[in-house]
């Protein structure tokens, strides 16, 4: 088990890593794509098989081929230009960036957190659909509503304006 | 056995890493994968407290993280909608040059 | 001591129990007797070991049926030169992969060009994972084996994008984006008819999918999904996605040799090319799997009297049906354009999933009606359903055969 | 029905499908090297020299007249005369070259040919290494005996026989009858009519 | 030097190659493709550039010249008989059909008449030749919408019965070279009307299987329904013709308007289509089968005795007096004509082929505009084009 986490964090943070710093941006999508599948992994190591196949459908089936659809339109696929990779502002936003986990990072460590339960709790999909539609019925509605009204809305606006008529 | 703070600061170096890409990179679609990035590391923080301390409500930690999976796939259609839009106006995606409110 | 319990053991375990169990004691008297901890590592090794061992034979042996089916079909009797009647036709064919010069385009992406078919065939590797095969023989017993299914399911875009795009060439671009588009568009009639099956069984494990299929109504016909209505058009509907899923014969758009060269495989040759084409049969045997535990039972027995044939025979027996009609398929039907393609995904399977699910709810529902009239109602709906769906599409287009006039 | 053409279809190729194995009208294959289709009489591919008698040199009936060198389409025929010690033209060829790379087997030159010297032959197995001497057939690949030609086309080498003995009978006739005058070879109709059948 | 487009690492691209490096010339979205001249698609070397919108074709230029043998330009130094094995070459689907017509604009400059036996044997060789090219055109076509070559397969185990009879009679299965200037070179072998008799009586059932995988398809339907369609005016204009002409609706064809050889003495109907676009033409060569499964019955029936070639035909130093002759018949692809002039002497002044396959590939561009790449493929295959003839 041990032996799990630390390979698992270690693709994380390195998957995340390279994605932000490498040069092609296809490239940095199949990084993302690394990390989210890893978290996915640690996800199933933590017990919760449901979330893990679901992040791995939506992120590694869907969102990887809709950013990668998106650069392909914006031509971004072509030899990258030997120009900055960084905004000129880079520091700035890395050093805020630096603070923020240095501070959350602190506080994690200074909290006394009471030792968590040792078995991972029962999460087997019969209860998560008792509770999907019992309980939560309300947010699943919204969030079908939301997901169409995306999507209605993401093809309005990538439709070429003649067409939009 | 892994104790809860080892996955909590794991989620918050992603997170840093997310913020920093975010904040750093020029191009548009490269920010919207460092925000991607910081959702999941929210992602990671809820299922690490549902595994350690699960409390009265055993599936919220769950639950949050389903609804917040999928409402990041919507959110990223919309993102990348636009910046296609952005760039048939603009023809680029670099976001320094997105400088001005016009047209 | 221990090799002595284990030759007395032995003929027990053979003669007594079914031969279901004989596999699955086979592996439990070689796993027991080694050290506590390397007991799981290795016993999760051997399924890997007999998965690959399996399914890859079967790739072989599906390459030769393949080339002999389609031979047969067009009067000509397929490779008969290597080995007796072409047997050792896929060692011939695996040599020459081997030997072939690995051509990697100048001006390709070598990373992204190295990973794509290993991306494309792990996900399906891991897709074998899920399927119970035999009485106790399922790999992984995941209670939500479904969704697992379809999760690695869905990283094969990933890998055909890579694949079309690394190599730099007007072809294989074309061909990958039809190919995304093509999967994309097709996956969701494969879920949804999935989802009625799963409505029905109330589960999403696939063991207990086929448990729930045993039995027999009036002693004969088996209660497979397939006999009920919903599931003869769930199963219309899964396999005409499942064959475009796997871009077999009139879905095989992407690599439409007569328009783009080899699609997305324009630039791959040597090993890599046959590594592609092993995902692609694996992709076939992973769907065919799915499709045989969802709507044919699994490994159960078409007749009840038939049940001392261990199960894993009726498993792979359905699984080389199955095989028979794809390349029944590949031999007779031209290919669809690609916008027909996507027009047919969305606007005639997904209606028709979406109905089949209501009409599964009505079977629920009517439990109450003697068996007859309910079967009647819910096949009169399919029926409706499938009519209109036929009317409007084909009056859109009028297709119908013409009749010709003479000079005078 | 929407299916409707689709399964006809699939029934249409299911039936050759199980057709194959037993109807041999649908199992049409001959495996070449080990079966062979027997040739059809007319069959034609590359020309030869006929020679009557055991001699090849002397028994050839070619007279190297040059006709079929000059109407061959593609010109691959090649034929120099023979020259006695004070140079008087002989009635053969000293050399006679066929570059079968040329040549399209079109069997012009057994039409025009007056002397039934040149014919068509029936091998086609003629694989070799080098693409030009071994494509270069002289006059000694070229020449086959009369029966290789009655094996390989019998009714027209019956005809042809039949129709060069009654020729050489009116000559030794006409020879015999004009007694003293010298009698120049009887010269055949231009036209080479081979009714068969 | 020209400055090299170099890659990121600083390599410099191969010279095809920039252009699809650095951003295209065209408007972005305009993609630039060639297919051809070894496409799989293609029957043969023909080159089609084609410049696509997304999936819609906007230009398309077809590019041939690949097989161009000069074969006119050589006839003129050969002697009459010398070019008519090299009419076997021009559409190597239909040899016959070549030679007929190449012995009829003979005929018709120097007025020489082939006896009836020959003028039927010309009739039933010509007619199986359209059997077997318009069972070879369906099969190709299937095989570019991806039928996975089976109906080429059928397709080609009928071609082989007909094929076997052009052997036993001209001694060549596809390079017969057998007519002669009035008349045949050969006479029918004995057991050649039986064996002719018995593949006449059995292809029916062919094109009643071939009809079976074709006509109620519904993938075949919505591939050529409605696509490359043909106008009346642009054919006729354009003087496309064959198969192609009738499918658009007009009521041309040589053997009924020329009535050459014997075939006034066979009654047989000319199918017409009224839309013009592939599946039209895929059913009119269909259609054509069945008629001229017709002519042959009634030919092999009562084909007369008697000599093969008129007595005053000469085949060396073959000299028709001065003067020009066009002679045309309705081959497979179209109307295929020849055009001699002679001025005396042993080898033709001027020697012509009228193309049909050419004639009718002119007008691709404007039957492909606005469809798909998959549909380019399939007009270029429902206009059958053999490109010996195209380029000659």
């Amino acid at each position: 088990m041990q032996a799990a986490f630390f390979i698992i964090a270690a693709l994380i943070v390195i998957g995340g890593l390279a994605a932000m710093l490498v040069r092609k941006l296809v490239h940095a999508v199949l990084w993302l794509m690394v990390t989210l599948a890893s978290l996915a992994a640690l996800f199933l190591l933590l017990g919760a098989q449901f979330v893990g196949f679901a992040q791995i459908l939506v992120y590694v089936g869907a969102v990887a081929i809709l950013i990668v659809f998106a650069i392909l339109l914006t031509r971004n696929s072509e030899w990258a230009k030997a120009g900055r990779l960084a905004s000129p502002s880079w520091l700035v936003g890395v050093g805020i960036a630096g603070l923020a986990t240095g501070c959350l990072i602190a506080s994690i460590l200074a909290s006394s957190i009471p030792p968590g339960v040792p078995v991972p709790p029962a999460a087997s999909v019969a209860d998560i659909g008792q509770k999907l539609m019992t309980e939560y019925v309300l947010p699943l509605e919204a969030v079908g509503l939301l997901l169409t009204a995306a999507m209605i809305g993401a093809v309005i606006i990538a439709m070429p304006e003649d067409k939009r008529g | 056995m892994i104790p809860l703070k080892a996955y909590l600061v794991l989620s918050a170096l992603l997170f840093g890493i997310g913020l920093a890409g975010a904040l750093s990179r020029r191009n548009a679609i490269m920010v919207l994968i460092g925000i991607e990035l910081m959702l999941n590391a929210a992602n990671l923080n809820f299922i690490a407290f549902w595994r350690f301390h699960p409390g009265t409500e055993p599936l919220a930690g769950v639950m949050f993280v389903l609804f917040s999976i999928a409402i990041a796939a919507g959110e990223a259609a919309v993102g990348l909608a636009l910046i296609i839009a952005i760039y048939r106006h603009y023809k680029t995606t670099n976001l320094d040059r997105m400088d001005s409110l016009k047209g | 001591m221990t090799f002595m319990a284990m030759i007395t053991c032995l003929p027990h375990m053979l003669l007594l129990a079914n031969p279901d169990e004989w596999l699955v004691r086979l592996k439990q008297t070689i796993v027991h007797w080694l050290p506590g901890p390397w007991q799981f590592v290795i016993s999760s090794l051997i399924t890997i070991a007999v998965l690959i061992a399996v399914f890859g034979a079967l790739f072989a042996v599906a390459t030769l049926i393949e080339r002999k089916g389609l031979g047969r079909i067009q009067n000509r009797p397929g490779p008969n030169r290597v080995g007796p009647y072409g047997v050792l036709q896929p060692m011939a064919d695996a040599v020459k992969m081997l030997i072939k010069e690995d051509v990697v385009p100048r001006a390709a992406d070598r990373v992204v060009h190295f990973l794509a078919p290993l991306v494309l065939v792990a996900p399906v590797m891991l897709a074998f994972s899920v399927i119970p095969y035999g009485q106790g023989l399922v790999p992984i017993n995941l209670d939500a084996g479904v969704l697992f299914f379809f999760a690695v399911g869905a990283a094969s875009e990933l890998a055909v994008f890579m694949a079309g795009w690394s190599g730099h060439n007007k072809y294989s671009l074309l061909g990958a984006m039809r190919a995304i588009a093509q999967m994309i568009s097709y996956e969701i009639p494969l879920v949804l008819s999935t989802v009625t099956v799963v409505m029905m069984v109330g589960s999403l494990s696939l063991v207990q999918i086929v448990a729930a299929q045993g039995g027999y109504w009036w002693g004969v016909i088996p209660r497979w999904n397939i006999f009920a209505p919903w599931g003869l058009a769930g199963f219309v509907v899964f396999m005409i996605a499942a064959i475009a899923e796997s871009n077999r014969s009139p879905f095989d758009l992407p690599e439409g040799e007569s328009e783009i060269i080899a699609g997305f495989l324009t630039e791959y040759s040597g090993f890599k090319y046959a590594v592609f084409f092993m995902g692609e049969y694996f992709g076939m045997f992973a769907i065919s799997g799915l499709a045989i535990t969802l709507f044919l039972g699994g490994w159960h027995a078409p007749l009840p009297y038939l049940g001392w044939v261990p199960s894993f025979l009726w498993f792979f027996g359905k699984l080389f049906i199955f095989l028979f009609v794809f390349i029944w398929l590949r031999g007779t039907l031209p290919r669809l354009r690609m916008d027909q393609l996507m027009n047919y995904a969305w606007k005639c399977l997904l209606p028709l999933a979406l109905i089949n699910i209501g009409v599964a709810v009505i079977w629920r529902f009517t439990a109450g009606w003697p068996g007859p009239l309910r079967w009647l109602v819910c096949a009169l709906l399919i029926v409706l359903a499938f009519v209109w769906l036929e009317k409007t599409w084909m009056k859109s287009r009028e297709l119908k055969p013409r009749t010709y006039h003479y000079a005078s | 029905m929407l299916g409707e053409g689709i399964i006809k279809g699939m029934v249409e190729t299911a039936r050759n499908f199980f057709g194959s194995y037993h109807d041999p009208a649908r199992f049409v294959t001959i495996q070449y090297p080990e079966q062979r289709v027997p040739l059809k009489e007319n069959n034609r591919n590359f020309p030869f020299l006929v020679f009557d008698g055991a001699d090849t040199e002397k028994g050839l009936r070619c007279v190297a007249c040059k006709i079929c060198e000059k109407e061959c389409p593609p010109q691959c025929i090649y034929i120099v005369p023979e020259r006695d010690a004070h140079g008087k033209l002989q009635k053969h060829p000293k050399i006679f070259d066929i570059d079968i790379s040329t040549c399209m087997s079109c069997q012009i030159c057994v039409e025009v040919c007056p002397f039934d010297a040149i014919k068509m032959d029936q091998e086609f197995e003629l694989s070799t290494g080098d693409r030009f001497s071994n494509l270069l057939l002289h006059k000694q690949d070229l020449a086959k005996p009369n029966d290789y030609y009655h094996k390989i086309h019998p009714t027209e080498a019956t005809l042809v026989d039949a129709q060069l003995a009654k020729e050489r009978q009116l000559a030794a006739q006409r020879k015999a009858g004009a007694g003293a005058a010298p009698a120049s070879p009887p010269k055949h109709a231009p036209e080479k009519l081979v009714p068969v059948g | 030097m020209v400055d090299l487009v170099r890659d990121d690492k600083g390599r410099p691209l191969p010279l095809g190659l920039e252009q699809s490096a650095s951003i295209p010339q065209m408007p972005s979205e305009l993609l630039e493709v060639s297919m051809g001249p070894h496409h799989p698609s293609t029957h043969g070397v023909f080159r089609m550039d084609v410049v696509l919108d997304g999936e819609t074709v906007t230009r398309l230029k077809p590019v041939f010249g690949y097989l161009h043998r000069n074969h006119e330009k050589i006839a003129e130094k050969t002697s009459y008989i010398g070019s008519m094995p090299y009419t076997d070459r021009l559409d190597y689907f239909c040899s016959m059909t070549n030679n007929w017509a190449y012995a009829l604009a003979v005929e018709k400059l120097v007025g020489l008449a082939p006896p009836d036996r020959a003028e039927y044997i010309r009739i039933i060789t010509a007619e199986l030749t359209r059997l077997q090219n318009h069972a070879c055109l369906v099969g190709f076509l299937l095989q570019d919408m991806g039928a996975m070559g089976t109906p080429l397969m059928y397709a080609f185990r009928e071609r082989e019965k007909i094929l076997d009879l052009f052997e036993s009679l001209s001694g060549s299965r596809m390079m017969c070279n057998y007519m002669r200037f009035g008349g045949c070179r050969v006479d029918l072998p004995p057991g050649w009307l039986e064996q002719a008799r018995r593949v006449v009586a059995d292809f029916p059932q062919f094109l009643d299987e071939f009809e079976a995988l074709l006509t109620g398809n519904e993938i075949l339907m919505a591939r050529t329904q409605g696509i490359g369609v043909l106008s009346k005016e642009l054919a006729v204009n354009a003087s496309v013709t064959g198969p192609m002409l009738r499918a658009s609706g007009v009521n041309y064809d040589v053997r009924k308007v020329d009535g050459y050889g014997f075939y006034p003495r066979f009654d047989f109907r000319v199918p017409l289509g009224d839309h013009g676009d592939c599946y039209d033409r895929l059913m009119i060569r269909l259609l054509e089968m069945r008629e001229s499964l017709k002519i042959l019955e009634a030919a092999l029936r009562d084909i007369p005795t008697g000599p093969i070639l008129n007595p005053k035909s000469k085949l060396r130093n073959f000299k028709p007096n001065p003067g020009e002759a066009y002679g045309r018949i309705e081959a497979p692809k179209g109307e295929l004509g020849f055009y001699l002039i002679s001025d005396g002497s042993v080898s033709p002044l001027r020697y012509r082929v009228r193309p049909p396959s050419l004639i009718n590939l002119t007008i691709l561009e404007d039957m492909c505009l606005g469809h798909s790449v998959a549909d380019v493929v399939v007009i270029l295959g429902s206009v059958d084009i053999v490109l010996g003839e195209v380029d000659r």
